[in-house]
């Protein structure tokens, strides 16, 4: 896997307003996919970044939204950050439906590591 | 405790510290000759027949017979006594049966018992601690020689040693269940019957 | 109950017996006495006599608590019964034997147990002969004795897992091996405890009393006692079974070691896990392949491996358990 | 097992200082599994911005999303302590 | 011996400042504390600035997942740092420290408030202290109720132990073998689907307090230990057994019987299990010969374990110390505080070493600011 040469290749950072921006790659599948987080209006509070489906569903009100964006350059990037977040994870997603393989179990446990701890102490061992 | 030997008339009057009020008298006969008829009295329930009648082969030593003695105090007091007289209680708390009537018949009084332990306990203020016939011994002198009226046999002292020459180990072996592996050493022996006493009922 | 209803209490239910509390534990209050209940009084000796009073607890619910006190009382004198019945022996070592003190009289449903008295005072280190509980010769007592010779500065650059060199070794504890020899001989009384199938349920440098007892000599015995087995001349007597329960799990023999090891860690940090700690696992090991030889019953090796195994995993458990919030 | 999939999170700051201190707290903490993901990072200048450069590999998408997932909300909060303090 | 704590007062300095971060649970707490020079007494105590918490609340029924936490934290984190230092009147030339809790607890949540911690550090140039939860709670009480060398019952969410304090470490001498006593109350106030908020634990003590039948449970110390998730299987399947039948949800009918129902079934795990607690206690405070007992922690608000503990250690005419919920509700103040102590003995925690930790045990701190 080859890194961008930042200093040399400007052209794919030039023209964009200094947003965030993220580029996927699959070798496997030689996918290269520019994801841009595009003109907005963009929002601190983002689509993938709410609480879990089963709070959700409970039917409580969420009080814990993130704070809205100053109207600052860096309040700004906070809510590009919000956009991007977004849209790698559809993006993401959609390819994960689209090509599920069958290293799944182990994969989401891996998701669960990352999200919820290591902790599996609940169980006994024996 | 108080432990009252009297060498002469070969009679034991035990008190304990916890119940002052209680004395109890303990006469140790050998070569009994009537144990049948005995029996046969405390079988019509015979009022002048208030007596614990103990089979001695089932002791090792005298504190055996007080453990169990204070445990039957100590239910005593505690309204926990199971069987119907204060008499048939005590040779019951040396027993570690549950059953009254087999516990009696083990550690009581048989046909042609030749040893035989008679117990009266008295409660000093009130005397008879187990009220019945009030026309009936009223003091442990009157008892003693209403005893010796009773039982035909050689009074004995009541002491360890001619204890020790009535123990009977198989029947100790049967009746407390020790099974084969029965101590050698009489000492640990004495703290295993002793605490089976204790924990009679449990 | 406060001390002082407590002590009331007590003698009403103990009247004309002179009374001495010596300690209060979590759940009893220990009175000593120069009475036996129902044995005339020597006048040559100045016998001792333990009394253990378990007295209801107001914070619990009346409930709770009459379960409690009662279940415990019973259960002690249970297990001191079927410990005596069960070892019928002075010898730990040859008979497979666990010591305890004798049951002498019970009142069970007052909570009271009447024991014998085992274990004397130690000398404060000023060299005081007390008469007081908090020196009784307990284990706890004991080894805290020893480690309170060692020299401040010493006690203050001593980290918990450092092995000492021999030569400070040596001069930190002047008796070291006959505290080897001591706690082997406590592991393989524990082992025995085990083999019976008990529990002891509560484990530690405090119940365990030390009983000094010159006359006795550990022999026969080809182990992993040094010199002589010279144990300070001491025989551990094991005390307070209240908690103590009959099974033969792994399991439970697994966290009864556990427990041990753990209150051995937190009393005695500094000499736990270099030392303490393996010694008393080393006589462990030692109580199983004596009984596996008395026996030609190689059975009990394997017992002892399968608990060491689960003791592994007990102990992984504890470190393992997730601690949030 | 090979880092199939990859992606590139490029996030413009205005200051040096910010990029170096998002940096620094980011690459502090470990990946959990090694053997199923890598991160990388490197700040450069481009246009007046200071870019922070986050490189991430992983065996496959999903892991790729978590860790994406994780890092821009870390991120968000970096930037919004620069924001108010 | 006197450990001295001001070799490290900055000059020009007349004290100390210390925020403190803490997120290892739902609860998020920011707090302020500033030390005076010399040890800290009575007439010389610390001044608790700020300490301002937000809890995750869940719906009824629902544990809190590490997931939805961090959220919760990493979307409060900036505005509750904001919010202290205001209530403080203090800005960053103030504080001399900044203290995370480094652990022990649930990986996510440390995580995305250590993140804040250390971008500020950087940011403002304040070096960090990872505190030890744990010892934060313990400290926090010692300075909060004067207790001198008490015992200390932690009683928590995630933690149930028995800690005395013995040369420079905080022993555990007893603790739970499987579950700790907020998750077991917590986790029965799921089986009854009673409300999380303000906490589960809070809403079992009120039922509680209504209950009067008792209901017999097990009761399992284990020497000094004490295991908790066999009573809680126990009364689960009692309450699924009287609740949960097929039949409509009789659970949500709040009236008549199945209300006495829950308020005894509370009221008996409580009397239960803090009858474990305060006899585990009393254990460690005969094998240590102490007679002072602090409570901290959640579950220390709770005022029928405070209730039974005074009565057991008034019995042995000790002393009792708690805190009300300001302190033993997980606080950002208590990390400030046990953070400065390690700070004013010269410790600070270098950026590399600010990585959290889900398993990080009482004892394994060395406890540098005493020395008794």
């Amino acid at each position: 896997m080859t890194v961008l040469n930042k200093g040399d290749n400007n052209d794919d950072l030039n023209g964009i307003e200094n947003r965030p921006f993220a580029i996927y790659y699959n070798i496997g599948e030689a996918i290269e996919k520019r994801i841009e987080v595009g003109d907005g209006p963009h929002f601190t509070k983002g689509k993938t970044s709410g609480p879990s489906d089963f709070v959700l569903k409970a039917g409580i009100k969420d009080k814990d939204k993130p704070s809205e964006a100053k109207d600052s350059c860096l309040g700004k990037l906070r809510s590009e950050l919000t956009t991007l977040q977004d849209k790698i994870n559809v993006y993401l997603t959609e390819r994960m439906a689209s090509n599920s393989s069958g290293n799944n179990n182990e994969e989401a446990k891996f998701e669960k590591e990352i999200l919820d701890g290591t902790a599996e102490d609940d169980e006994d061992e024996y | 405790m108080s432990f009252n030997l009297n060498k002469s008339d070969k009679s034991l009057i035990i008190s304990f510290k916890q119940f002052p009020d209680v004395e109890i008298l303990i006469l140790l006969f050998s070569n009994v000759r009537n144990s049948s008829e005995i029996k046969e009295n405390l079988l019509s329930s015979n009022s002048s027949y208030n007596y614990s009648f103990i089979n001695p082969k089932n002791l090792l030593n005298l504190e055996q017979l007080f453990s169990s003695i204070y445990k039957t105090l100590i239910n005593y007091k505690n309204n926990e006594v199971k069987s119907k007289t204060l008499n048939s209680e005590f040779i019951f708390q040396l027993s570690p049966n549950k059953n009254i009537f087999d516990s009696i018949k083990r550690f009581g009084i048989a046909q042609d018992l030749k040893d035989l332990i008679v117990l009266k306990a008295l409660n000093i203020e009130e005397k008879e601690i187990d009220k019945t016939d009030h026309s009936q011994p009223n003091s442990l002198q009157d008892h003693y020689k209403h005893i010796l009226e009773i039982v035909d046999g050689d009074l004995i002292e009541p002491n360890d040693e001619n204890i020790s020459k009535i123990t009977d180990l198989d029947l100790i072996r049967k009746n407390y269940k020790l099974g084969k592996e029965i101590s050698t050493d009489k000492q640990i022996l004495l703290k295993e019957l002793i605490g089976v006493i204790q924990l009679k009922g449990y | 109950m406060s001390r002082d209803l407590i002590e009331r209490k007590a003698l009403l239910l103990l009247p004309h017996i002179p009374l001495l509390v010596v300690s209060q534990g979590a759940e009893a209050i220990i009175f000593q006495t120069s009475v036996h209940p129902y044995l005339p009084q020597l006048t040559s000796s100045d016998s001792i006599y333990i009394i253990k009073y378990r007295p209801s607890k107001p914070y619990r619910h009346p409930i709770l608590d009459k379960q409690i006190t009662k279940h415990r009382t019973l259960n002690e004198s249970k297990l001191l019964l079927k410990l005596l019945s069960l070892s019928n022996s002075n010898d730990i070592i040859n008979d497979g034997a666990v010591l305890t003190p004798s049951l002498i009289a019970t009142d069970i449903p007052n909570g009271l147990i009447w024991l014998q008295f085992v274990g004397h005072f130690l000398n404060d280190p000023d060299g005081v002969n007390q008469k007081n509980f908090n020196n009784i010769s307990s284990l706890k007592n004991y080894l805290w004795s020893i480690e309170k010779k060692i020299p401040l500065h010493i006690h203050s650059n001593l980290k918990e897992d450092d092995i000492i060199s021999q030569s400070l070794e040596k001069s930190i504890i002047s008796i070291n091996y006959k505290i080897k020899n001591l706690l082997t001989l406590i592991g393989i009384e524990i082992a025995n405890l085990h083999i019976f199938d008990i529990c002891h349920g509560d484990l530690t440098s405090s119940n365990i009393i030390l009983q000094k007892n010159s006359n006795y000599i550990l022999k026969g015995i080809n182990i992993d006692i040094e010199n002589d087995t010279d144990t300070d001349g001491y025989l551990p007597y094991l005390i307070d079974f209240g908690l103590s329960f009959q099974s033969n799990l792994i399991e439970d023999k697994a966290v009864d070691l556990y427990l041990l090891e753990k209150a051995i860690i937190s009393t005695h940090p500094l000499f736990a896990n270099n030392y303490y700690n393996v010694w008393l696992l080393n006589g462990y090991k030692t109580g199983y392949q004596l009984k596996s030889k008395k026996l030609n019953n190689k059975s009990y090796i394997n017992q002892h491996k399968t608990i060491i195994k689960r003791l592994d995993l007990v102990r992984l458990r504890g470190r393992k358990k997730s601690m949030i919030g | 097992m090979s880092f199939t999939s990859s992606l590139t999170l490029n996030i413009p700051f205005q200051l040096q200082n910010q990029a170096s201190i998002a940096l620094k707290t980011l690459s502090v903490d470990p990946i959990l599994r090694p053997d199923d993901a890598k991160v990388s990072y490197l700040i450069s200048y481009i246009s007046n911005c200071h870019y922070l450069h986050i490189d991430l590999y992983a065996i496959s998408d999903r892991v790729l999303r978590v860790l994406a997932n994780n890092i821009i909300a870390s991120l968000k909060t970096i930037v919004e302590c620069f924001d108010e303090f | 011996m006197v450990v001295d704590l001001d070799q490290h007062l900055k000059p020009g300095k007349s004290s100390y400042v210390a925020i403190g971060l803490e997120g290892s649970a739902n609860k998020l707490g920011v707090g302020l504390i500033r030390h005076h020079p010399g040890q800290l007494s009575l007439s010389n105590r610390a001044e608790v600035l700020a300490n301002i918490r937000d809890t995750y609340i869940t719906p009824p029924g629902e544990g809190f997942l590490p997931r939805d936490t961090a959220r919760h934290h990493r979307n409060w984190v900036v505005r509750l740092i904001k919010q202290a230092l205001d209530e403080a009147r203090l800005g960053k030339d103030d504080i001399d420290v900044i203290c995370f809790t480094k652990g022990p607890g649930m990986g996510a949540p440390l995580q995305s408030v250590v993140i804040a911690a250390r971008t500020l550090s950087l940011l403002w140039d304040i070096p960090l202290v990872g505190v030890n939860h744990c010892i934060g709670h313990i400290e926090m009480g010692r300075e909060i109720t004067g207790a001198h060398n008490p015992v200390v019952l932690y009683v928590s969410g995630g933690n149930t132990q028995v800690i005395a304090y013995s040369k420079q470490k905080y022993r555990i001498f007893g603790e739970t073998l499987d579950i700790a006593i907020g998750n077991c109350l917590d986790r029965f106030a799921r089986t009854l689907e009673i409300s999380n908020d303000p906490s589960p634990g809070y809403n079992i003590e009120q039922l509680a307090k209504k209950g009067k039948h008792f209901v017999e449970l097990p009761y399992t110390v284990k020497g000094m230990d004490l295991s908790m998730s066999g009573i809680l299987a126990y009364i689960d399947e009692i309450a699924n057994t009287l609740f949960n039948k097929k039949n409509a949800k009789p659970l949500q009918n709040e009236e008549g019987k199945n209300k006495n129902k829950k308020n005894n079934l509370c009221f008996s795990l409580q009397e239960c299990l803090f009858s474990m607690l305060v006899e585990i206690t009393e254990r460690a405070m005969a094998h240590v010969n102490s007679n002072e007992v602090l409570i901290v922690g959640g579950v220390g608000c709770n005022e029928r374990l405070q209730e039974m503990m005074k009565i057991m250690v008034s019995d042995r005419n000790g002393s009792i110390f708690a805190t009300d919920e300001r302190f033993c509700i997980d606080n950002g103040i208590m990390i400030a505080h046990a953070g400065l102590l390690s700070y004013r003995m010269g410790d600070t925690t270098s950026l590399e070493d600010t990585v959290c930790t889900q398993q990080y045990r009482t004892d394994q701190v060395l406890v540098k600011w005493r020395d008794d």
